[in-house]
């Protein structure tokens, strides 16, 4: 988790670097350090530096937002302790249970296709076996 | 009181319902329409020259009575009146008001305004108990009508003179005329009749003042007729007609005098005043297309220059059959003609000698018997673009090389020719007005709404009409070939072999007809784009067909061949090279015929066949024991998009489409019941009677409609005495016992059915279901109404499942006996079309729009949309507001946006 | 053989140069032959000039057979057997109301309105027949016109033109200060429950050792407790 | 007298075995045409266009009226069988001739014809529906098989007797405008306003009660909910 949360940050600091012009910045990763200076470091700061700028805020918590259902399902993983089973089987039912009530209002509203004429419109016309012709007597 | 009011409100409501399927806004008149309105063939004409209006004064075979413009050949005014031997017109004359004798049995007699054709007066005669209704004469003279009677057992006639006005009898007396043939015709005030031995007598009704001519010999025995030709002037002149020729014969002064000349059989004879006592006499003929007209003086025999010549005109003339002249004397004593002609293939000229043709009418449009809406062929672009992915024609043009390069110019071209066309419609958008009366090209469009009617009228005359405009673009007369008769109505076989999708084949049609002066049957195949032969063109057989099939494929010029059975039982394939690819489809084609008279249908398959011989053995049969009087199967073109119904629990009924099935009507007259009509649903390939259903007490008229699942047909009943419309509809039930293919072999359960009748409030005369390509959109059904009108029901409406209680299903609305007439379902509005024969409907290449041609004495052109017009933009969409909108909408967007960045500054500003 | 007297005045009325030799006739007729009369009634909005009396047909058992209208709208169908007969008015443009003309073997006339449906209910008309157009046929419909208030009332507008209200208004009430009081509690509202919910999620993870249903319904009692406060 | 035939949607149920005279009560109680009636029947088992009729066997309706029905039907030999089973191979059909002869002795000749393997598949178990119009004479004979698919083509081993059932189909009485009900039902919807119409005069609230109290419901519970919530904020 720390490992890609820093590469995330990295590529976050280069991406930021554009947009604020931290020109200094950029130009101390082609120069090479001076003695002593670890530039792990300076990043750590610039990161936090960067938390308070509220564009950055702003693009973190739209990721939040946009991740949310996703950490959903990785947080099943995380369910942990002595009554992780219980908890586990108790947010499977719950899951279980909401999916069952959205079915359940789905088929009380009719929106399932869960009768023969739902599917009517599927139904191929029937291929004609014999053909035939003629009329009455022409006289 | 209130219950009538629930019924009135009730009606609103269907009123409604009526609305929302079908809508024609009043500034859509002639817009997708038009009327054509005729008079059928002539029989009698008067050319008036009195009235300062010039009109012609008409009586048809159709029992028309009516007025033409002299200068347009257009209606001045026109009266219909009834229909079959209870309106045919015996007799017309016209001086001071047109006066005509029409039915069989009582006659009526009737006056009519010469300028508008009101009613003057009417009266009845009837005849005595002991004389004959078919063999009376009539003729006028002086404001009396007199009646001739021949009474053939007492050799006598027996003359009546009415007084014309009132109807009241003025004398009768008889006049023996012993030895008379029952050749006899009434000429201006003479009664000439022809005697077997060639000899001609003549009586003068007024006086009974006797009169006789011995006849040149070579008339004597031979098969001669009495023609009238024309008694309009006062120098009555009859013609004796045999084989060749015909002797002119004129009375004067009670005696006979034969002219010196004979003319052609097929000549056109008219005689009118000329100066000084004399008359003229004229004479037209059709001659390799071209009419000839002469003229000369009849007592001097003086040959009058004048008059002379001659007619043509885009398509060539026939025979002519019945000529009226009259002939004028200008100041510089010049004479000129107007000559109106009848001509076999049912047209009126109109002529003016040392001029030209003023009008024709093509009256054998009033007797269409058969229609096909035939696609026109794509445009030259389209076709470059057709070209261009047909592989098979890559090497046509030998100027551009084929291969990538070839396939790119190509593709280059057809795409300059697009944008050249497209520039030149924006161009021509501002004057179009100016186009408008140039002919528009014949090509397909890209809706399918361009379409020509390819007609076929019972004289054996083919037209090609615009659809669009109405106008006649083509035009053929079958001179040999006649109609075959099917239940007493003229019938012929009439197939779309090949549409105009093929490129580069041309569109084919194909008609079966008989030979008219032999036993033998004709074909005609021709491109129906053009009316030009193809292939053979029009043959005979060489054997008599009773029967024809479309076959269901195409062989590998994508031609559809046509079965035909003979009366020998032997079955032939026409083009005949067809036969071995038939022999492969062998096993899958069954063919029927049902002889009217007997009740007698037998089925025959060809699964004998080998690929040298088609063989038709006989494997059904079927006896119905009353008169066979309709026929129905259903449209080959036809396609079922729903395969079942939704009830009220959401399950499926499956509905019983069955593609052989065949609805046959018997009436018989029963002593008990009186009129029982009994209707067959009968697989015609099984032979299997699947349902059959009797109504008695029921009589003509009887239609019946029958198409997917069910079948609607209309009767009258003579026990309600009102027009009662049964729906029979078909289900196979809850599942499809087979989901994939359908056939009529393989045994089945029968169909449940379900059923309805109605109470029309009106008279029918013909009734249609609406056809859509994919058959998606619902279908309506188009009744041909007594009154004139062609009414639209949704067949919603004559569902049999329409519940008297609660509604349970959707869609179903609640039943009710009389159907009602609201006017806004009247698709022709108040263009009245008389005697509607049939309604023809084609599908169009949009899905929601269905093309509909009704013939009958009038033609009606127009397109209904009985699930309005879904797929595409209604025709008065407002472009404007919508593109208002839009601007308005983002230069709002822009404005709002720029306003909100100056707030946002000023709030970062505080 | 029957005689019977037809009345000729109507016909011959509109000529009047022949008034002079007006005269009823006899007409000797074949057994059980009757004339129906009546008068087409023009519609009252109808001008002189128009030719109506050409265009209206009256047709006895469905076109079987046919009267003509004189000038005045005079018509007579003439060979009728007896029987019941619907004698129908078509006009293109006007619509006339049918009527059922009865004739018994003696001759008698009686004209009723026609009931398709209860077919012996009778409710006679005078005969000689006077038919009078209904209506005037509508065979069009009217193109609707564009009218503000449709627009206005259009559930679409109301949708777009309420929010826009509720966008527009609510700020510049939010100005009132008491307004703004009440909104900040609503606010306030809000805030407190959020930490509620957190709350439960607390209670939920801390008391690891409880029974979780006890823990729910802890946080529900806590929550209620709150809100109670 | 007419009407109930009519009205009644199948007829007679006979089942007949070959060589057994079976005597079946038929349901259908009256019929148009009476006295005997005798159907003979007759099938082709050859390939020829041409059929080649051999007797099958006959059947006589005693008296369609009270609607006994006696059958003979000779068993197929084994020459017959085979080429039964010839027709069948060749996807072929079979064709059966029924002479229908009335008491009026009247010949009338009917055609009918299934699938030859069908027949086989379903074990020479097959239907006969006679079609009978308004008057009672007979319109149609039609055979159809107890099984309509040709899945298996081998078949082992065939019965030697038919196993026939006949059904009598008389034509269907046409459906009529339903006025009488119709104005029936005009009537008692009439009847039902008009008692609706006395009825119906409660209160506004008394008809609305329904509508009106979650209104208020909600209108209090708001109203209530707001200074409480309040009170913890301040």
């Amino acid at each position: 988790m720390a490992s890609s949360g820093s590469r995330s940050n990295n590529r976050r600091y280069k991406w930021a670097l554009d947009f604020n012009y931290k020109s200094k910045q950029e130009r101390s990763v082609d120069v090479p350090s001076p003695p002593g200076y670890n530039p792990a470091l300076g990043q750590v700061y610039t990161e936090t530096s960067k938390e308070s700028d509220p564009n950055h805020l702003i693009i973190k918590k739209s990721w939040d937002l946009a991740l949310g259902p996703l950490k959903q399902v990785s947080s099943f993983k995380m369910i942990e302790g002595s009554h992780s089973a219980s908890q586990k089987f108790v947010y499977f039912l719950g899951n279980i249970l909401s999916v069952g009530l959205a079915l359940f209002k789905c088929q009380s509203m009719g929106l399932l296709p869960s009768h023969t004429s739902d599917w009517l419109a599927f139904v191929e016309p029937q291929i004609r076996m014999e053909y035939s012709g003629g009329g009455l007597l022409l006289t | 009181m209130s219950g009538h009011c629930v019924h009135v409100i009730r009606v609103i409501s269907f009123l409604l319902l009526f609305k929302s399927s079908f809508c024609l806004y009043e500034d859509q008149i002639g817009k997708f329409d038009w009327r054509q309105r005729f008079i059928g063939k002539l029989k009698f004409s008067v050319l008036d020259s009195k009235s300062n209006v010039k009109k012609i004064f008409v009586a048809t075979e159709e029992n028309v009575v009516a007025a033409l413009s002299m200068k347009t050949g257009e209606l001045t005014w026109r009266q219909v009146l009834e229909k079959g031997p209870q309106g045919e017109i015996k007799f017309m004359h016209a001086d001071s008001e047109v006066i005509t004798v029409s039915g069989n049995g009582p006659f009526i007699v009737r006056g009519w305004n010469l300028a508008n054709g009101y009613s003057h007066f009417e009266w009845n005669s009837f005849n005595d108990a002991d004389e004959p209704h078919e063999n009376v004469l009539w003729t006028y003279h002086h404001g009396k009508l007199y009646k001739v009677v021949m009474l053939d057992s007492q050799q006598v006639a027996r003359i009546i003179s009415y007084n014309v006005r009132s109807g009241g009898q003025l004398a009768a007396y008889t006049v023996n005329i012993p030895g008379f043939s029952r050749k006899c015709k009434a000429i201006g005030i003479n009664l000439v009749c022809l005697s077997n031995n060639g000899e001609l007598k003549g009586v003068t009704v007024v006086n009974s003042q006797f009169f006789n001519l011995d006849v040149s010999a070579e008339t004597k025995g031979a098969n001669c007729d009495l023609l009238s030709v024309d008694s309009s002037s006062d120098l009555p002149v009859l013609a004796i007609g045999c084989k060749q020729s015909k002797l002119l014969v004129a009375i004067k002064d009670n005696t006979f005098k034969a002219l010196s000349e004979t003319v052609p059989i097929s000549a056109g004879v008219s005689v009118t005043q000329h100066v000084s006592g004399t008359h003229l006499i004229v004479l037209s003929k059709q001659i390799d297309g071209v009419i000839k007209v002469n003229g000369k003086v009849l007592e001097t025999d003086q040959p009058v220059e004048d008059i002379q010549s001659s007619f043509q005109s885009s398509s060539p003339f026939s025979d002519i059959e019945t000529s009226n002249s009259l002939c004028t004397l200008r100041r510089d004593r010049s004479v000129y003609c107007q000559i109106l002609l009848s001509t076999v293939d049912h047209s009126i000229i109109f002529a003016q000698t040392s001029s030209k043709i003023m009008w024709t009418r093509e009256e054998a449009l009033a007797n269409i018997i058969s229609v096909e809406l035939v696609d026109l062929p794509v445009s030259d672009i389209e076709a470059a673009i057709e070209k261009e992915f047909d592989n098979k024609e890559a090497p046509v043009d030998i100027g551009v090389p084929s291969g990538f390069v070839g396939m790119f110019l190509r593709r280059l071209t057809s795409q300059l020719l697009q944008l050249k066309s497209l520039l030149l419609t924006v161009v021509s958008l501002g004057e179009s007005v100016e186009k408008n009366g140039l002919e528009v090209d014949l090509v397909r469009d890209e809706f399918g709404l361009h379409k020509l009617i390819v007609a076929v009228t019972s004289v054996g005359k083919l037209y090609g009409i615009d659809n669009l405009s109405g106008n006649v673009v083509w035009q053929k007369y079958l001179g040999e070939m006649e109609t075959y008769k099917s239940i007493d109505k003229p019938v012929v076989s009439f197939y779309v072999q090949r549409t105009s999708r093929h490129l580069p084949y041309p569109a084919q049609c194909f008609i079966l007809g008989k030979h008219k002066a032999s036993d033998e049957s004709m074909v005609y195949t021709f491109n129906p784009i053009n009316g030009q032969p193809i292939g053979d063109g029009l043959h005979r057989l060489g054997y008599r067909a009773v029967q024809s099939l479309l076959l269901h494929f195409v062989d590998d010029q994508f031609l559809k061949g046509v079965l035909l059975l003979d009366s020998k039982g032997g079955l032939h394939v026409h083009p005949e090279s067809q036969t071995a690819l038939v022999s492969e489809h062998a096993k899958s084609i069954f063919f029927f015929t049902a002889n009217s008279e007997s009740g007698l249908l037998v089925g025959y398959t060809l699964a004998h066949s080998s690929l040298e011989k088609l063989v038709a053995s006989e494997v059904w049969r079927i006896q119905l024991s009353h008169k066979i009087t309709g026929l129905m199967s259903k449209s080959p073109l036809e396609r079922v998009h729903s395969q079942g119904r939704v009830l009220g629990d959401r399950s499926v009924l499956y509905k019983y489409i069955n593609p052989n099935l065949v609805a046959v009507m018997t009436q018989a007259e029963d002593p008990i019941h009186k009129n029982v009509l009994s209707i067959y649903l009968i697989d015609v390939v099984s032979g299997s009677i699947v349902f059959s259903i009797v109504h008695k007490r029921a009589t003509e008229p009887i239609h019946l409609v029958h198409s997917e699942n069910w079948i609607v047909y209309t009767y009258f009943s003579d026990k309600s005495r009102r027009t009662e419309i049964g729906a029979l509809e078909l289900y196979e039930g809850k599942t499809q016992s087979n989901t994939s293919a359908f056939s009529s072999v393989a045994s089945f359960d029968s169909p449940i059915v379900e059923r309805q009748a109605f109470i029309l409030p009106a008279g029918i005369e013909a009734m249609k279901e609406t056809i859509t390509e994919k058959g998606i959109t619902s279908k309506h059904i188009l009744v041909g109404l007594n009154s004139g009108g062609i009414l639209e029901i949704p067949w919603m409406f004559l569902d049999p499942r329409r519940p008297l209680g609660d509604i349970r299903e959707e869609g179903v609305i609640p039943y009710m006996p009389e159907l009602p007439l609201p006017a806004e379902s009247i698709i022709n509005y108040n263009q009245t079309l008389h005697r509607v024969r049939a309604i023809h409907t084609a599908p169009s290449g949009l899905e929601s729009t269905c093309l509909v041609f009704i013939y009958g004495l009038d033609l009606f052109y127009t397109r209904v949309a009985p699930s309005k017009t879904f797929d595409v933009l209604k025709e008065d969409f407002d472009y404007l507001l919508i593109t208002a909108v839009l601007v308005g909408l983002s230069v709002a967007a822009y404005a709002t946006k720029r306003l909100a960045q100056r707030k946002a500054l000023k709030q970062a500003w505080k | 053989m029957e005689l019977y007297i037809v009345n000729f005045s109507m016909v011959l009325a509109s000529f009047l140069s022949f008034v002079s030799s007006y005269e009823i006739n006899e007409v000797i007729g074949a057994p059980d032959n009757y004339v129906i009369e009546g008068k087409v009634f023009p519609p009252e909005a109808v001008n002189d000039n128009s030719n109506w009396q050409a265009e209206t047909t009256v047709l006895l058992k469905g076109g079987h057979q046919m009267g003509f209208i004189r000038e005045d709208g005079s018509f007579v169908i003439s060979n009728v057997p007896s029987g019941s007969y619907v004698v129908e008015v078509f006009n293109p443009n006007y619509m006339y109301e049918p009527v059922r003309v009865e004739i018994n073997s003696k001759g008698k006339f009686r004209a009723r309105r026609v009931n398709y449906i209860q077919t012996s209910q009778v409710i006679q008309v005078p005969y000689p027949l006077k038919m009078k157009p209904m209506s005037h046929a509508r065979y069009f419909q009217v193109r609707e016109q564009w009218r503000a208030t449709d627009f206005l009332f259009n559930p679409m507008v109301l949708m777009m033109v309420l929010p826009l209200l509720l966008v527009m208004v609510l700020p510049r009430l939010m100005n009132d200060p008491e307004t703004r009081k009440e909104m900040e509690q609503l606010n306030n509202l809000a805030k407190y429950d959020m930490p509620e919910m957190s709350e439960v999620i607390t209670t939920f993870f801390a008391t690891g050792d409880k029974q979780k249903q006890k823990s729910i319904k802890s946080a529900k009692k806590s929550k209620q407790g709150s809100s109670n406060n | 007298m007419f009407n109930s035939v009519m009205n009644r949607e199948k007829c007679i149920f006979v089942t007949l075995f070959s060589y057994l005279f079976i005597i079946g009560f038929v349901q259908c109680s009256e019929s148009d045409y009476d006295g005997p009636m005798s159907i003979t029947l007759y099938h082709a088992l050859n390939l020829d266009s041409e059929p080649h009729w051999e007797s099958r066997g006959h059947m006589t309706v005693q008296n369609a009226a009270s609607g006994y029905v006696t059958s003979h039907q000779s068993p197929l030999d084994v020459e017959s069988t085979r080429r039964l089973k010839v027709l069948s191979d060749k996807d072929s059909f079979y064709r059966l001739k029924a002479v229908v002869k009335t008491s009026q002795g009247r010949e009338v000749n009917f055609l009918t014809f299934v699938k030859a393997c069908a027949l086989v598949e379903s074990q020479l178990k097959d239907y006969l529906t006679v079609s009978v119009d308004h008057e009672g004479s007979v319109v149609g004979v039609s055979q159809s098989t107890a099984l309509s698919s040709c899945a298996s083509a081998a078949t082992e081993k065939l019965p030697s007797n038919f196993l026939t059932t006949v059904e009598f189909k008389p034509i269907e009485q046409g459906p009529v405008p339903d006025t009488a009900s119709y104005i029936q039902k005009l009537e008692r919807e009439r009847e039902a306003r008009e008692r609706g119409e006395t009825k119906d005069n409660r209160s506004f609230l008394a008809k609305y009660w329904m509508y009106i109290i979650p209104i208020v419901l909600f209108v209090v519970l708001s109203g209530a909910s707001n200074p409480e919530g309040a009170g913890p904020a301040r």
